[in-house]
């Protein structure tokens, strides 16, 4: 019945089969609906956030979600500033996840503010040296960015696009879009960076106290470049998933290791870079601070082991994979070490924003250990489950991939090439 | 003309467009955001005019005073009053938030005074040979005690019990102390009037005798660990070093610790000697120290009408028979010492017994009554304070009421005194005047922080000033007179192979308690919750901390709930394990449950629950 | 935010802050703007149904878009840059200049049983033109296409009087599933209608008898023969069995052979709508 | 985030603790809630999710059994005189330091409830409401005039109590004075402070009792190493005391369940 | 054409409608001339409207003031009559809405403007003192602050010669002008 909403030439399950693929999911999201209600409702008490761990599983699922939303902007300033035209296949993808991951993020932390009714106030009365200004300003702008670049992927829906004027706006807009791509970069790069810089500004943290270029701390620059580095990681990584799950071909290998090597070069300059700054962190701010770095890792269970499991094992090694041609040419080892790629940013958000909270700073306090509780989880839920959702009927509706229809066909073609040969 | 969707679509966006022009959304907006300062359930303080009024704390027998911030009459909060020579400006956490306990939600509102009053008369008729009517006054010294007193001896059977006196009735001098030897006394959380205690701290040397870190015991000049259970035995062997050897193997100290500290309390005398429990062999110690008469000192009585003079004596509750009391009146509107009603229990006869409690809240004795009438709380109350425990001079001072109290209150001493058939009169104004008439002593007020001889007031001027905020202090102490009791509970000589109190564990309540909540009243103000509640501060109410060790051999794992027991019985707590808590003690907050079975010696112990 | 509002401070940090957030906003917001101008000027100049095009034939597959000379083996690699309209094409010019006339032996050709007439154009959306005495033309579906839609399920004719223009939309026809657009090989104005069972299904008063971007003559072979490649594997891309290429002619109505086969995208193929 | 001031006099008050005459009695504690409207806990609330602008911590030297000695250290906000962590993170200017007292302010009407503020404060010295005030009835009646009840969903801490800097204030003003002479304004908790070991007073005066205790050898700050040169003193005779301003020991493994 | 009507529909709602709706509107309990009384009792507005000793400002007279006066009354119109049965006499204070009253967590000093500032009570009260009639007190239906002090119109408190407004903005104008301190607590609580 919604066959005339679907890109012609592509095959998508049936009504019923979707209906039951998003049913889950829109009872996930109901329930974390509910949750999100409940907090906004009667309070943040419904949090198990407390004094102590004022932040909690919401502000790292958006600070992990918003690195991995990168491959938006980055794809995008590969393909409209660097021309890189490979990547035109998927950047509508990446333009989607990018959507997903911020409004996601935007609507976690209008969930997480206390006083939500006062959301205006920050731009308002910014105070121009708070990392958090500058985060709700260039995520506010990026996102309106995103919705921006999202419109024409909306507007070249088969149905939308009988409508003169949808078609044709659409069309010039997608002529400007480099314009937006542009801004775009622009905006991710500050708002990643003050991400970073969130933490790394926290004079009173220690744990996440960096030095670093004029108000900029270190990590302001590391969040930038593991974003980057991460991002086409996640495009790759959901491109296969979307692949596996409609059991479809929708890119083809070369844009997919593309996507590959672009992660894993950055991903091993990141991973030097992150080193170099430990190791200046370890030696001279710290204990500058008062604080012998060693006694971080000795509050169990946060031990070295998360130090090295984050910048080795979840960082090193997938960049060597993505860097090496041969392993990057087998699907297996470029997903995986895409996966172990996003896996080591989201722990380094965790270590971020989780870590820094439960050290204690004051010598006679404790270390805190912190459980989310189910309003917090559901919130959590709600925003994946809004993700998928959003992506799903975006596969479904929209022409995410352009070049499925022509691998659909080329296969076809494959599958009937000695018939041809015979013939011709 | 037709309508399209196309057109009512546009004239949506005309009118969202437009809308965009005028104020009402930018309104809504930032009224939205304005509401959320003020939104329902966020109380407005009223407003009014700003004024100090004096009184004085009736929480505890302490009676500090305090300047109560008023805003168009209602107390806002308090403070203490500059310059008063006893309370010197101080007020405790309980004492800071007086002002809130008549909004307590648990606090009694509604009795039935005409029914306790008709099963009074019925039970007062019915009393036979050998029973009697009782009141129970927990804090004794009050002109409405000798109201009691007064009534009782009108009454045939009637007897006026209070908890026994501490250190035999005498008061303490701080002032004159170099050495204080605390054995488990919580000097410095509670015990006396904080104000003076603060003030003497810097003259005189603390040592601290007591199983575990107390607060006192943090704050001592010296701390000396000993087991629990076994103060007696170092106050007797200060007392006779002969005893040292023994007393080192019961305290844990070694016994050149115990000689050094018999030698420096007699060395830097004067010294003092106080223990949490009042043992008799600390007031023996003090009796052998030569306290008496310096640190020690027999406290004046405050001086009462001559008619008031035949009046019943003071007894204990342990000195009443066994199932004879057939009326009694529990007077807890005033907070005291507390009994555990097990002991009070078994003195009442076993056939339908009449207990009347006048309370502001059912948490105290109200909950074994028949009936409660409720009463009005500090600090809506009018009540004098008998002199606190460290005032070596006789003390008047009246707890004004601030607050109106609410209707149907019902005043216990009238109550009794019409059960009793007398006239209680204006007890507190005819005790004043007698005060007055004496003519000695100086009254100190609180406004202009002035004290004045006695003599040059006037009698209406003195009670308009005790009404206002003002205490008398009456002249030098007397010298020492063996008083009530004294030869009965200072012990000469104690038989030398007994410690004569816990020393061995008993296996049925191996636990020794120790309270941590000074003053343990049945309820205070709500905002007690930031020590126990929003801060770790103090235990909550109804929690005891206990060694690992120690819970693990109870059968408890981890902070639980658990069930502890004692002589009078057994309710249920919530235990924390302490490793800071020696092996074989009970660090416990008070609350109702708490206080109603456990006396001042209490050995207790705990069962998982 | 503002300078007149409570808490805004002329500092270096706000007025690099704050400028580079107006910047922002003033770049999208200009952005767009912009793009809505456009969009309202391309609207007014009746643009849409050549974006619509140019929109479709980008999304062509590369191997679809290819030059009308590289059928006729001319060159052995081109992808057309003017979406089919050969009429601007200078390369086209010069070949057609440079060619040898078209010598037509016989009236039409005959391809896997398909009359393709030579008296006609024909355009690479199946539809062809044929000049009419009057200086009017007739439009109507090639034998191939007629064959795909068989017998149409409705067919959405343009009033007489309206405009088509090249690749821009003439009519729509509905099969099965399908819903085909059917592209214009000519501008001009529609004098008259006609229907799948009319020898014709447009009349139409042409502005320019300029033919240039149809195909014709020789070109007609390979084209079809291209076509027909492109409907076997369009065919095969779902799922239905290669019959064709076993050397069958096409049936009257191909799609009653191919019941399980999705119309729509084998007719979107073949008729070159994305 | 404030533009010019008269010459006003500029005063930076400050405070000092003697931790060997505090006695944990939580006077101070109680006072401040008074003082402040801090409504008494939600049944839900903890040690973790109170509000106690002051909070008295119990701190002990580590020993084990007779060895062990404890002090008690009040923690309120330091008002960290320098690069004060605060107040440049919060995204909308509801923090601020008084340039004429050097109070670090909170505004809770101007909060959003990001708690960012929380997180960047090393001395935890600010809460949160996690919900909303609730007093039990009647209750309201004592609360005081001078300040305002905050909302739920916003960050308080303490301020010098200023309401009484604001009363101060009108009592100068009414007595014909623009400044406030010494000691006609202490904060509650100073006031309350039955053992006196809390002392208030204005850091740039070197007779004020807080600018002598900060000359003090036995005086220090809590992480001073951080330099927010914080504006709370305290002092201590015992040197192990002293080390509390330290950064945290390594757990050794056994934890107190208490404090 | 659809959007036009739409447009101008919204804005006369916006404009016309909206500042009606939003407020709520009730009379003030007594009919009080402010003209009468500064004639024949008091020629000053602190007769009336007094600092305590203490320096804090009474704001409105208490009955007792009024009645020092009107214990029985002094004229013979109905608003007299009824002020005497239905206050006077029954010794009920007037439930008067203050036009003027802050939000909560504003800190105003009286004392400090009148005494320090030599501010003219005219200056941000406006010619109140002048009035005949007292007009009905407007409340702001979601944020319940007072018309006069949240809901100037956009341009009335910045024009010449108008009522300062009891804005914040313009108390911050006010103290910048003076050059006066602003941080948030001064003037918040």
């Amino acid at each position: 019945m919604d066959r005339e909403f679907i890109t012609r030439g592509v095959k998508r399950c049936s009504g019923g089969k979707f209906l039951l693929w998003i049913l889950p999911w829109v009872a996930m999201l109901i329930f974390g609906l509910y949750s999100a209600g409940l907090c906004l409702v009667k309070g943040l008490n419904q949090t198990n956030m407390d004094n102590r761990f004022a932040f909690g599983l919401w502000i790292f699922l958006d600070l992990t979600v918003i690195a991995l939303g990168a491959g938006a902007f980055f794809t995008g300033f590969l393909l409209y500033i660097l021309k890189m035209k490979e990547l035109r296949a998927v950047i509508n993808s990446a333009v989607v996840i990018g959507v997903v991951c911020y409004s996601g993020a935007m609507c976690a932390l209008a969930v997480d503010v206390g006083q939500p009714l006062r959301f205006w106030f920050t731009f308002w009365y910014p105070n121009v040296h708070s990392m958090l200004t500058e985060v709700t300003f260039c995520i506010t702008c990026y996102l309106t960015v995103l919705m921006i670049e999202y419109l024409p992927i909306v507007l070249k829906n088969r149905k939308l696009r009988d409508v003169p004027e949808f078609l044709v706006f659409e069309h010039e807009l997608h002529k400007l879009i480099y314009v937006l791509a542009g801004v775009g970069t622009f905006l991710s790069f500050f708002h990643q960076g003050s991400l970073g810089g969130l933490y790394g500004v926290l004079r009173g943290r220690p744990f996440a106290f960096r030095e670093g270029l004029a108000i900029w701390p270190s990590t302001f620059f590391l969040f930038i470049l593991s974003a980057a580095a991460v991002g086409p990681s996640f495009v790759l990584l959901t491109t296969w998933l979307v692949e596996k799950i409609s059991k479809k071909r929708l890119v083809r290998p070369e844009a997919m290791q593309m996507l590959g090597r672009i992660s894993g070069l950055l991903l091993a300059v990141y991973v030097l870079l992150k080193t170099i700054d430990t190791l200046v962190w370890i030696n001279r701010t710290s204990p500058g601070n008062g604080f012998p770095a060693a006694q971080y890792y000795a509050w169990h269970p946060f031990g070295t082991w998360i130090l090295f499991t984050e910048i080795a094992l979840l960082g090193m090694v997938p960049a060597l994979i993505l860097l090496t041609p041969k392993l990057r040419a087998r699907t297996g080892w470029l997903v995986s070490a895409a996966a172990m790629a996003c896996c080591g940013v989201a722990l380094n958000r965790f270590v971020q924003t989780v870590q820094t909270l439960a050290v204690p700073t004051l010598s006679f306090d404790k270390f805190m250990t912190y459980t989310p509780s189910w309003q917090e989880v559901g919130t959590f839920l709600a925003v994946l489950a809004y993700g998928v959702l959003v992506y799903s009927f975006s596969f479904r509706y929209f022409q995410l991939f352009p070049d499925e229809r022509e691998l659909k066909l080329e296969v076809a073609q494959v599958e009937e090439e000695p018939a041809l040969v015979g013939r011709y | 003309m037709q309508r399209t969707r196309r057109d009512i679509l546009l004239f949506m966006g005309g009118g969202a467009a437009g809308a965009m022009l005028t104020p009402a959304p930018w309104r809504l907006v930032t009224d939205a955001a304005i509401w959320s300062e003020n939104w329902p359930g966020i109380p407005r303080p009223a407003r009014g005019e700003i004024t100090a009024r004096y009184t004085n704390c009736a929480l505890c027998p302490a009676g500090c005073a305090v300047r109560a911030r008023c805003v168009a009459g209602q107390p806002v909060s308090l403070a203490g009053v500059a310059g008063n020579p006893l309370s010197q400006g101080a007020l405790c956490a309980f004492g800071l938030t007086g002002h809130q306990l008549p909004y307590h939600p648990q606090r009694l509102k509604q009795g039935t005074p005409e029914e306790a009053a008709a099963a009074v008369r019925g039970a007062m008729a019915k009393c036979g040979a050998g029973e009697s009517v009782a009141v129970l006054d927990l804090a004794p010294g009050r002109a409405a005690s000798w109201t009691y007193r007064r009534a009782m001896a009108a009454v045939a059977n009637g007897v006026y019990l209070a908890p026994p006196p501490p250190l035999g009735g005498a008061a303490v001098n701080l002032a004159k102390a170099r050495t204080v030897l605390s054995l488990g006394a919580p000097l410095l959380d509670g015990w006396g009037t904080p104000g003076n205690v603060h003030a003497a701290r810097a003259n005189f040397r603390l040592i601290q005798a007591e199983p575990w870190e107390s607060r006192t015991a943090a704050l001592a000049d010296e701390w000396l660990p000993i087991r629990p259970g076994s103060e007696a035995a170092l106050a007797l062997a200060l007392k006779d070093p002969k005893t040292a050897p023994s007393a080192a193997q019961a305290t844990g100290l070694t016994e050149k610790q115990i000689l050094d500290l018999a030698n420096e309390l007699t060395a830097n005398g004067p010294a003092l000697v106080l223990s949490a429990d009042d043992l008799p062999e600390a007031l023996a110690l003090n009796h052998a120290l030569g306290a008496w008469g310096q640190t020690l000192v027999a406290r004046p009585e405050v001086p009462v009408p001559d008619a008031w003079k035949k009046a019943a004596p003071e007894r204990v509750v342990a000195s009443v028979p066994d199932n004879s009391i057939r009326v009694l009146f529990i007077d807890e509107s005033v907070p005291g010492s507390h009994i555990p009603w097990g002991a009070i229990e078994k003195k009442l006869v076993r056939d339908n017994p009449v207990v009347v409690a006048f309370a502001w809240t059912l948490e105290g004795y109200g909950r074994h009554a028949q009936f409660t009438l409720p009463t009005a709380v500090y600090p809506e109350l009018t009540s004098d304070i008998p002199p606190a425990i460290d005032s070596p001079a006789a003390t008047f001072r009246i707890s004004v009421s601030l607050v109106a109290p609410p209707a149907g209150m019902a005043d216990p001493s009238a109550f009794i005194a019409k059960a009793a058939g007398i006239d209680a009169g204006n007890a507190l104004q005819e005790r004043a005047d007698a005060i007055h008439k004496s003519g000695r002593g100086t009254l100190f007020t609180y406004a202009d922080g002035k004290s004045t001889p006695l003599k040059d007031i006037k009698p209406d001027a003195f009670w308009k000033s005790l009404n206002e905020g003002a205490t008398w202090l009456g002249g030098a102490e007397e010298p020492l007179t063996r008083r009530r009791g004294d030869a009965e509970e200072i012990p000469g000589e104690l038989p030398s192979e007994a410690p004569r109190l816990r020393v061995s564990a008993s296996d049925t309540f191996p636990l020794l308690v120790a309270f941590t909540t000074p003053t343990p009243a049945t309820l205070s103000s709500p905002l007690m919750s930031k020590l126990y509640q929003d801060s770790d501060l103090r235990m909550a109410p109804n929690t005891a901390a206990l060694h690992p060790d120690t819970a693990r051999a109870s059968g408890i794992t981890g902070a639980s709930r658990a069930v502890l027991e004692t002589q009078y019985g057994r309710c249920a707590i919530g235990v924390i394990p302490d490793e800071s808590v020696p092996p074989g003690m009970l660090e416990v907050a008070a609350g109702p449950e708490i206080l109603d079975i456990c006396g001042a010696f209490t050995r207790a112990k705990v069962v998982a629950a | 935010m503002l300078p007149w509002n409570y808490g805004f401070h002329w500092t270096a940090g706000t007025m690099i802050f704050m400028g580079a957030f107006y910047t922002v906003v003033v770049i999208v917001a200009s952005t767009l703007v912009n793009a809505a101008l456009r969009s309202r000027r391309a609207l007014r100049t009746r643009q849409a149904e050549r974006i619509r095009w140019a929109e479709d034939f980008h999304d062509l597959p590369a191997r679809d878009r290819q030059c009308r000379h590289v059928l006729t083996g001319e060159f052995g690699y081109r992808e057309c840059p003017n979406a089919f309209d050969c009429r601007q094409c200078e390369t086209h010019a010069k070949l057609v200049a440079s060619a040898a006339p078209d010598r037509i032996s016989e009236p039409e050709e005959d391809i896997f049983g398909m009359a393709f007439p030579l008296d006609r154009v024909y355009h690479r959306g199946h539809t062809w033109v044929h000049s009419e005495p009057d200086g009017t033309v007739t439009v109507g579906l090639d034998d191939l296409g007629r064959r795909l839609l068989g017998e149409p399920d409705r067919v959405d004719l343009p009033q007489p009087g309206g405009r088509v223009s090249v690749n821009g939309t003439a009519w729509h026809a509905h099969k099965r599933n399908a819903d085909v657009r059917i592209l214009s090989p000519v501008d001009g104005e529609i004098v008259a209608t006609g229907g799948p069972d009319a020898p014709w299904y447009l009349r139409i008063r042409p502005d320019r008898m300029d033919f240039r971007n149809l195909l014709g003559g020789h070109e007609i072979r390979p084209w079809v023969m291209r076509e027909m490649e492109r409907l076997q594997l369009a065919l095969s891309a779902e799922g239905a069995a290669p019959t064709l290429a076993d050397g069958g002619v096409p049936v009257q109505d191909i799609a009653a052979v191919y019941p399980q086969a999705d119309w729509d995208a084998v007719c979107g193929e073949m008729f070159l709508e994305a | 985030m404030i533009a010019a001031n008269k010459p006003n006099k500029i005063a930076r008050y400050g405070m000092s603790i003697d931790l060997d005459r505090c006695t944990g009695c939580g006077a101070c504690m109680v006072a401040c809630a008074v003082e402040n409207n801090v409504p008494p806990a939600h049944e839900g609330a903890t040690a973790r999710k109170g509000i106690t602008w002051i909070r008295v911590f119990k701190v002990d030297n580590g020993e084990e059994g007779p060895a062990r000695r404890s002090v008690f250290v009040p923690v309120l906000c330091q008002q960290c005189g320098e690069d004060t962590p605060c107040v440049h993170v919060c995204p909308q200017q509801a923090v601020e330091v008084d340039p004429a007292t050097g109070i670090v302010g909170q505004m809770p009407e101007r909060c959003l409830g990001c708690r960012y503020c929380m997180a960047a404060c090393p001395y935890h010295a600010r809460f949160f409401n996690w919900w909303d005030p609730q007093w039990p009835a009647g209750m309201e009646k004592t609360l005081n005039p001078d300040v305002a009840p905050r909302m739920r969903g916003v960050v308080e801490k303490c301020n010098f109590c200023h309401g009484r800097w604001h009363a101060a204030k009108e009592r100068a003003a009414a007595a014909g004075k623009s400044e406030i002479e010494a000691g006609a304004y202490v904060p509650a908790c100073v006031e309350s402070c039955p053992t006196g070991a809390i002392r208030f007073g204005d850091l740039k005066d070197a007779a004020s009792e807080p600018a002598v205790a900060a000359k003090d050898a036995h005086s220090f700050r809590l992480l001073e190493k951080l330099g927010t040169e914080p504006k709370i003193y305290y002092h201590s005779k015992r040197d192990w005391v002293r080390q509390v301003a330290a950064a945290p020991k390594p757990p050794n493994g056994k934890e107190n369940a208490r404090g | 054409m659809p959007f036009l009507a739409g447009a101008l529909a919204a804005l006369g709602a916006g404009w016309v409608g909206f500042p009606h709706a939003i407020y709520k509107s009730r009379p003030q309990p007594v009919d009080f001339s402010h003209k009468v009384h500064a004639e024949k009792a008091g020629t000053k507005c602190e007769d009336c409207h007094a600092f305590r000793e203490d320096g804090t400002f009474a704001g409105i007279p208490s009955l007792s003031t009024c009645a020092a006066c009107h214990a029985a009354p002094m004229g013979t119109t109905a608003a007299e009559k009824n002020f005497i049965d239905a206050y006077v006499t029954p010794n009920r204070e007037p439930d008067w809405a203050s036009y003027a009253q802050q939000p909560e967590n504003v800190f105003f000093s009286h004392i400090t403007h009148v005494k320090l500032g030599q501010l003219k009570c005219e200056q941000c009260h406006g010619d109140q003192g002048a009035s005949d009639k007292l007009r009905p007190y407007q409340v702001d239906r979601i944020s319940g602050y007072s018309r006069d002090i949240w809901g100037r119109t956009l341009f009335q408190s910045k024009a010449a010669g108008a009522v300062p407004g009891m804005k914040m903005d313009d108390c911050v104008d006010c103290h910048r002008k003076q050059g006066l301190s602003h941080s948030c607590l001064d003037c918040h609580k």
